[in-house]
């Protein structure tokens, strides 16, 4: 058995008292696109939090790709090949959408560049793709504080898909995207991660966008995993149906 | 378009004193101060406010007073080169441990270095001459000993040359990937980290740069002025320096020197004129520029923005 | 009830809202959709005053309401949840909620009454009270968030989009609570800014949708 | 009239106007602008009227250079008046050297001033070498049997400078005391208390100071009600300049750094003086202070230069290496006393020290007791270091100086 | 040992009730206004300028001495109600959601603006008016006399501790700024006057301060250059308390107190940087000050 991309083992945090990951264990395998759902307040922002050493587990531990990164800080697990978007954007609102993806293409080719400008041929041409891709390039010269919340969740997954991840981590991608251009967008993400060779864990509430894209999916609950397993099987379950899906 | 103003800058400069010799003495120091608050204006950057920075100002100068006494150096470049080298190096020491605090806290500690190092430079009688502070005599240039007023020539033009060469450089870096880098700290730090980029070493590399300038800025001073006294290092020499910095405005490096030189001149005015008050007119003029010359600060007259919605 | 007449409202000079116009009616619940950046967190924004007027009229009823200075307005019984939920973090949950009452200076009987309306309308936040509102997750904030509105809600409950984030159980939960809300207070107006309107097909007596900040279309009612 | 007799003659003058140092800078300036007032009217300087231009020294040490060159460009302005703070004579020495303008240092005490040669700067006021050495010199014939001494100086060179010099002229003239707190308060510090207890601790039978402005005066106040008076002798090197501002006890060692007493024998006997003095009081509702008499006896200085210059010069109005020639040697009368010029351009004044008493014409206590040592006697020769000279002197130079109570 | 302990102590906490006053004061507008207010020794040397006037006022008039006292409260609550409402309105306010640089720069400016006025109403001299001290008389604590008003302000001090934590804690006002604290807008929406909010946290700040400036005059004098030194030192001791953070400005200001007390007993040099160097080691412990927080990033 080939060692998994992403393991997580036994993963334990609380804050004040309030048990957010309660012994988590999860791999992830090169390739896969992982959904995660579960009621909110179960602690799925947390386990994103965790593996990307924004706060540190009080037991358990992290892989990737068998080596430990449990307790390094998010630039150095990000340098390892993890990328992540937020549940909430995290943009440099003083300055244009487009200086934001060029700082993240630099971020990638070598931000140790004092001398020549962050705005050059290379890194306009690879960050515009970069918008394109996620239907910005209208609003490229924008200031990013100005972009309505929806925009800014795009934006943001294009940051992250700027440093060319391993795993890419996505924190609830199309909440706030409109309905109508919720699929569009999984639909040009998805082709992106394939071509791209990424693999692909994404914290999702609207099942219609689960089932269609995961390949599997992790139920959480209260801080643990409840349930694994294919879309098609894990949503039908009766306890998935009654906490998190919702029974009309 | 900036290097443009900051050539027109230049040789405005250049003419100036020609016209009206003793405002050369003024525009030095206002150069001094101006590569000063260049160095503050970096750090301003990343939405750091060092009110200490004077003690790297004071450390040129005090590099220079004592590379002059006690070990000979005469010679003008030598000096300079020596001075800012030192106030570098004490920048990078002092920056390893400061670049980790954030806002008020770097603000604050900042000042407490640098009013310790007040204190020393006050209290070593023996090495620093106490609050009389130290002579500097006049250095020789390229080997010849001039008189003092060719000195003074050499000096102001040789800052004014000094000053585009190093603004030139700061604009490229501002601009820069790692410029753009010192900003994200401004805005969202956790992003900066999240791409993988050392928010720590960033700001190192800015703090070492802005304590590079200020210790050349120092070393000009104590050349111009001839005497280096504690007075330098002083949080109130701190607070001119982030003074001329905002009052210029950060967007871009002609903004520190414009800065320096409105207050040098406003002070001098005021201080003929108004010798009651020149507090009051100054703190008028400040005031009085941020409300009716918003244009002339464009770079902070945004609104801070919300940063996480 | 709320009428909105020609208003426009620019944000750093840029037009954001155009001669919008709409009104609503009492009792009724209407929904105002449109894809991102059409404006509808602007409108609402602009009801509670956050915004200033560029042109146009805003009425609630007889009163004025861009005469009266924005934190005058949760007087005239206008509860607001906003879009990104914005709980006070050191406050507990029930403080948050009860912070509302306090700035109206409800006798102490009514604070106590309309905190257990909330309660017993959103039972989830009784489990949460005493947790600091700035370590709830993302959806639990937004039942906060309602609650704390619902404190002041007595002519006009704003919605910014509800549901964004809820987890589908939590947001059909939601939906219910909503309808639960209209029979309990019948001559309560809602308006629901969403991005995904057929979570609220339940609720929504009408759909207005908003384009480039001005609304294009209408349907029920 | 001379063709080259100016309309004016500029003086640039350098005190504190503002900030903590300004409660001294400024009966300074008053001063100057009184005399000027007097000298004018009496037809100015060889019938050219003076005009001052004041620079506030708080502004620090650039700004007062850049000042003084733009000053010294202006062909009108002959002579800088400057300054008060020594760290800014220090800085202006080279600086005036260096544009040739005759420079005088009005309160320029730091004895380090002339230890390099200079052709254009002057002090005519006497140094901290005698002034001190004065103190030290009266304490012990007041008080012999002193053994513990606490001093409280500001902490700057000045206060630490005196603190030296009182220092190792005790160890000369008696080895045995014992410095038992020596404590360096900010300058500007309001408040004391701290000190005070510290000093109550060390239980000394004599507190020296050299606080002066605002410090002295809170210093004063503060310690009074604490018992540090009673307690223990006391010694106010600049304690003249708050006699009319607080109510200083009876038997507190007081001086004036020099002669500039106002209402010494001396200046009782000028009637130039108490006009000046009277006169001062109607317009600022105080008598003069020893700042006052400084800058006013600096301005005598400066005409008797003039005077001299052109007499040497046949009548004609001089040059300002003229006048800086005439300032060398200078021998002249102040409102206070004498002063010569010696040939390192240090001024020779008396020292006058006594011991507040009671007055019956006035309603603040007056300097009784007093002696006045002659200048010369306490300075140290041309040329040699100041502490090597004080560590070489023993108890029987005491014996060569007057006694408390012999100048009436 | 302990017979001299006694005096530093008292001696610390004397220091440290006189720092608190102005410490807590903008701490306080800091954690409301987000201001960093420069200006803020100003209003300590104005209250201290306005008790001592009205003290040699009520004096020179012959009025009761014992009016001293309530005198001294009187000019803090004047130099607030006068300053603080016109300060707010017409500079501070302007400079909310400006970047700290354009704050500094105008506080800065108008802290020149009233040093120069100061300078300029009250003169150079220093002015004093210590009736309230000579009235209490003094009390001798190991060998060292101390004066009863000393301790009075140790007291006083304490009352302010209690009574602020009571208001910000248990009051409808202290909560309303709380709410204003952490986010302006959504209080406004909730019906919150967050201008008059702003005014009152204003007030009290310049309240405090002018308190503090009032307090030490029956003790010290007032002369130019007071403001100047004092609000160094009560950012100071704010930094070391952790912005925003009542109880922290008063520890701190009992560290930064007695560690001067030490300073001017046993290391006479140290004193002037003592606050500076307590400064340097509580941070390189606790980088966000004694009782400070990082606030985290929602993410
Ligand atoms: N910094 C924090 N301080 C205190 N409690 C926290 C903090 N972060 C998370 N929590 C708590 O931990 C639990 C898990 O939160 P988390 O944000 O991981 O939930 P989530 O599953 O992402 O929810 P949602 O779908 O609503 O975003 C919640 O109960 C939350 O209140
Ligand atoms: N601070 C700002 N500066 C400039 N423009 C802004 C600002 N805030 C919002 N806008 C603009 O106003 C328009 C409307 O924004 P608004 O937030 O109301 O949209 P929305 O319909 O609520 O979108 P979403 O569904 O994404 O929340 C957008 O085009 C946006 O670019
Ligand atoms: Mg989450
Ligand atoms: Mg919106």
């Amino acid at each position: 058995m080939t060692t998994p991309l992403l393991k997580a083992e036994n993963l334990q945090v609380a804050f004040a008292g309030v048990k957010a990951a309660d012994g988590v264990n999860l791999e992830i395998a090169e390739g896969e696109f992982l959904a995660i759902i579960g009621p909110n307040g179960s602690g799925k922002t947390t386990f994103l939090n965790l593996c990307t050493g924004y706060i540190r587990p009080l037991a358990g531990e992290v892989f990737l790709d068998g080596r430990p990164i449990t307790r390094l800080a998010p630039r150095t697990i990000a340098r390892q090949g993890i990328a992540r978007a937020f549940q909430i954007p995290q943009l440099f609102t003083d300055q244009r959408l487009i200086d934001n993806l060029m700082l993240a293409v630099a971020a990638r080719r070598g931000i140790w560049d004092a001398f020549r400008p962050l705005d050059r041929r290379t890194h306009r041409d690879e960050a515009m793709q970069l918008l394109s891709m996620v239907g910005l390039e209208d609003v490229a010269e924008q200031s990013a504080a100005t972009l309505p919340e929806g925009l800014r969740k795009l934006a943001d997954i294009a940051i992250a898909f700027a440093l060319k991840p391993r795993l890419l981590l996505l924190d609830e991608p199309t909440s706030g995207v409109s309905a109508i251009e919720r699929f569009g967008l999984m639909e040009t993400l998805m082709t992106a991660l394939r071509q791209a060779r990424v693999t692909a864990l994404f914290v999702e509430h609207d099942m219609e966008v689960v089932e269609r894209y995961a390949d599997r999916v992790v139920v959480w609950d209260q801080g643990r995993v409840m349930a694994d397993g294919k879309p098609d099987i894990v949503l039908k379950d009766p306890r998935v149906l009654q906490n998190v899906v919702g029974v009309a | 378009m900036p290097l443009l103003l900051l050539l027109a800058g230049l040789a405005v400069m250049a003419v100036l004193p020609l016209a009206v010799p003793w405002l050369q003495f003024t525009l030095t120091i206002a150069l001094a101060k101006g590569l000063a608050a260049l160095g503050v204006a970096v750090l301003l950057r990343a939405g750091l406010i060092s009110i200490g920075h004077a003690m790297f100002f004071a450390i040129g100068a005090y590099a220079t007073a004592f590379l002059m006494r006690d070990l000979a150096v005469t010679d003008f470049a030598t000096l300079i080169v020596a001075s800012t080298l030192i106030s570098a190096l004490s920048g990078l020491l002092f920056g390893a441990f400061l670049v980790r605090y954030r806002a008020i806290f770097f603000a604050m500690l900042n000042l407490a270095v640098s009013m310790v190092l007040f204190s020393l430079l006050a209290k070593l009688y023996g090495v620093t001459g106490g609050t009389d502070g130290i002579r500097v005599a006049t250095p020789s240039v390229f080997g010849m000993a001039l008189a003092r007023p060719v000195f003074a020539d050499v000096l102001y033009y040789g800052g004014l040359l000094l000053a585009g060469l190093v603004g030139f450089a700061v604009h490229r870096y501002l601009k820069s990937p790692l410029g753009a880098a010192l900003s994200a700290i401004h805005t969202n730090e956790v992003r900066l980290e999240y791409l993988g980029v050392s928010a720590w070493s960033v700001l190192l590399v800015a703090y070492t740069l802005s304590a590079t300038l200020a210790g050349l800025g120092g070393a000009i001073a104590a050349m111009a002025i001839g005497h280096v006294v504690p007075e330098f290092a002083f949080w109130t020499e701190s607070g001119h320096i982030v003074l001329v910095a905002v009052l210029g405005g950060i967007g871009g490096v002609v903004g520190p020197f414009a800065g320096s030189i409105f207050l040098e001149v406003v002070q001098t005015l005021a201080v003929g004129f108004a010798a009651d008050a020149w507090n009051l007119i100054i703190g008028l003029a400040l005031i009085g520029v941020i409300f009716f010359l918003p244009r002339g600060l464009y770079g902070l007259m945004e609104t801070r923005r919300r940063t996480s919605p | 009830m709320l009428k909105m007449q020609s208003v426009r409202v620019d944000i750093e000079g840029v037009q954001v809202l155009r001669d919008l116009s709409l009104a609503l009616e009492p009792g009724k619940a209407t929904v105002l959709i449109g894809r991102n950046g059409a404006g509808k967190t602007t409108t609402l924004r602009t009801v509670m005053g956050l915004l200033p007027l560029q042109g146009g009229k805003i009425r609630l009823g007889d009163t004025d309401l861009a005469a009266i200075p924005s934190h005058h307005r949760a007087a005239h019984g206008i509860g607001y949840a906003p879009e990104d939920r914005r709980l006070i973090p050191s406050f507990s949950v029930e403080e948050n909620i009860l912070l509302p009452a306090l700035a109206l200076k409800l006798p102490a009987d009514e604070r106590r009454q309309r905190l257990e309306d909330v309660y017993t309308l959103l039972p989830e936040l009784q489990a949460l009270k005493s947790r600091p509102g700035g370590g709830v997750s993302g959806g639990q904030g937004k039942m906060v968030a309602l609650g704390r509105a619902l404190m002041v809600a007595r002519s006009l409950l704003l919605l910014d989009e509800p549901f964004q984030g809820l987890a589908p159980a939590l947001a059909l939960d939601y939906t219910r609570t909503l309808g639960r809300l209209r029979e309990q207070k019948q001559d309560l107006t809602l308006l629901i800014t969403e991005s995904s309107p057929h979570l609220l097909d339940a609720v929504a007596d009408r759909t207005l949708r908003i384009e480039r900040g001005s609304i294009t279309s209408a349907e029920g009612g | 009239q001379d063709a080259k007799r100016p309309e004016t003659l500029g003086v640039g003058v350098f005190t504190f106007t503002s900030g903590p140092a300004a409660a001294y800078g400024l009966p300074g300036r008053n001063g100057a602008e009184f005399i000027i007032e007097m000298i004018n009217a009496d037809g100015g300087i060889g019938g050219v009227p003076l005009r001052a231009t004041f620079v506030d020294e708080a502004q620090g040490a650039e700004g007062v250079i850049s000042e003084f060159r733009r000053l010294a460009g202006d062909a009108s302005n002959q002579v800088m008046i400057a300054a008060l703070s020594s760290a800014n004579c220090l800085a202006l020495a080279p600086v005036a050297e260096q544009m040739q303008v005759p420079t005088i240092g009005w309160n320029c005490d730091t004895h380090q001033l002339l230890q390099e040669d200079y052709d254009y700067v002057f002090r005519p006021n006497g140094n901290t070498i005698p002034e001190f050495m004065a103190y030290a010199a009266y304490l012990l014939d007041k008080k012999p049997d002193v053994s513990r001494v606490a001093i409280i100086n500001p902490d700057y060179a000045f206060g630490h400078d005196a603190a030296e010099i009182f220092k190792a002229a005790l160890k000369a003239f008696k080895p045995d005391v014992e410095i038992v707190a020596e404590l360096y308060p900010r300058l500007g510090a309001s408040s004391f208390q701290t000190e005070i207890s510290r000093l109550s601790a060390a239980r000394p039978d004599v507190i020296f100071s050299n606080l002066w402005g605002g410090d002295l005066e809170n210093f004063v106040r503060q310690a009074q009600p604490r018992g540090l008076f009673t307690t223990s002798q006391v010694v106010l090197a600049l304690g003249e300049t708050v006699l009319q501002r607080v109510a200083l006890p009876e038997g507190v060692i007081v001086g004036v750094l020099g002669d500039g007493w106002w209402m010494s024998p001396t200046s009782m006997a000028n009637e130039k003086t108490q006009t000046f003095a009277e006169a001062y009081r109607k317009k600022y509702g105080e008598y003069p202070v020893f700042p006052t008499m400084k800058m006013a006896n600096t301005f005598l200085i400066t005409k008797a230069a003039y005077e001299k210059a052109m007499k040497a010069n046949g009548d004609a109005w001089p040059t300002r290496a003229q006048v800086a020639e005439a300032l060398k040697g200078l021998q002249t009368t102040t409102l206070t006393g004498e002063v010569t010029i010696r040939e390192d351009n240090d001024g020779i004044v008396d020292q006058i020290v006594g011991t507040t008493v009671k007055s019956a014409k006035h309603d603040f206590p007056v300097i009784g007791d007093m002696v006045r040592y002659e200048g010369k006697s306490l300075m140290p020769p041309v040329g040699q270091d100041p502490f090597k000279w004080i560590s070489g002197l023993d108890k029987s130079f005491l014996e060569t100086l007057p006694k408390p109570g012999s100048y009436k | 040992m302990l017979q001299s302990l006694v005096p530093l102590l008292v001696d610390g906490l004397a220091n440290a009730a006189l720092i608190f006053f102005v410490a807590v004061g903008l701490t306080l507008v800091f954690s409301v206004l987000r201001i960093l207010n420069v200006a803020h020794g100003s209003f300590y040397s104005i209250g201290a300028y306005a008790a001592a006037s009205i003290g040699l006022w009520i004096v020179s008039s012959g009025f009761s001495p014992y009016l001293t006292f309530p005198a001294l409260l009187l000019s803090a609550a004047l130099v607030a109600a006068l300053f603080g409402p016109l300060v707010e309105r017409t500079l501070v306010r302007w400079t909310y959601g400006k970047s700290e640089a354009v704050q500094i720069l105008v506080t800065f400016g108008l802290f020149l603006i009233l040093e120069d006025l100061q300078r300029m109403v009250f003169g150079v001299q220093s002015l004093y008016e210590d009736t309230p001290m000579a009235l209490l008389g003094i009390t001798e604590i190991g060998g060292i006399v101390y004066l009863n008003y000393q301790l009075l302000l140790i007291g006083l001090a304490a009352v302010v501790i209690i009574g602020l934590r009571l208001l910000i804690r248990h009051t409808r006002h202290g909560k309303f700024l709380a709410a204003v604290v952490a986010d302006r807008e959504v209080s406004q929406t909730l019906g919150i006057d967050t201008n008059r909010v702003f005014i009152m946290a204003f007030a009290l700040g310049v309240f405090l301060a002018a308190l503090g400036g009032a307090l030490a005059t029956p003790t010290s004098g007032v002369a130019p250059g007071l403001g100047a030194e004092t609000v160094v030192l009560a950012f100071a001791v704010a930094a070391i308390g952790g912005l925003g953070q009542i109880e922290g400005a008063a520890i701190a200001a009992v560290i930064v107190g007695l560690a001067r007390v030490l300073a001017i007993y046993y290391a006479p040099a140290l004193d002037a940087v003592a606050p500076y160097l307590v400064m340097l080691v509580v941070l390189l412990i606790r980088p966000y000050g004694l009782f400070g927080s990082v606030t985290t990033r929602r993410i």
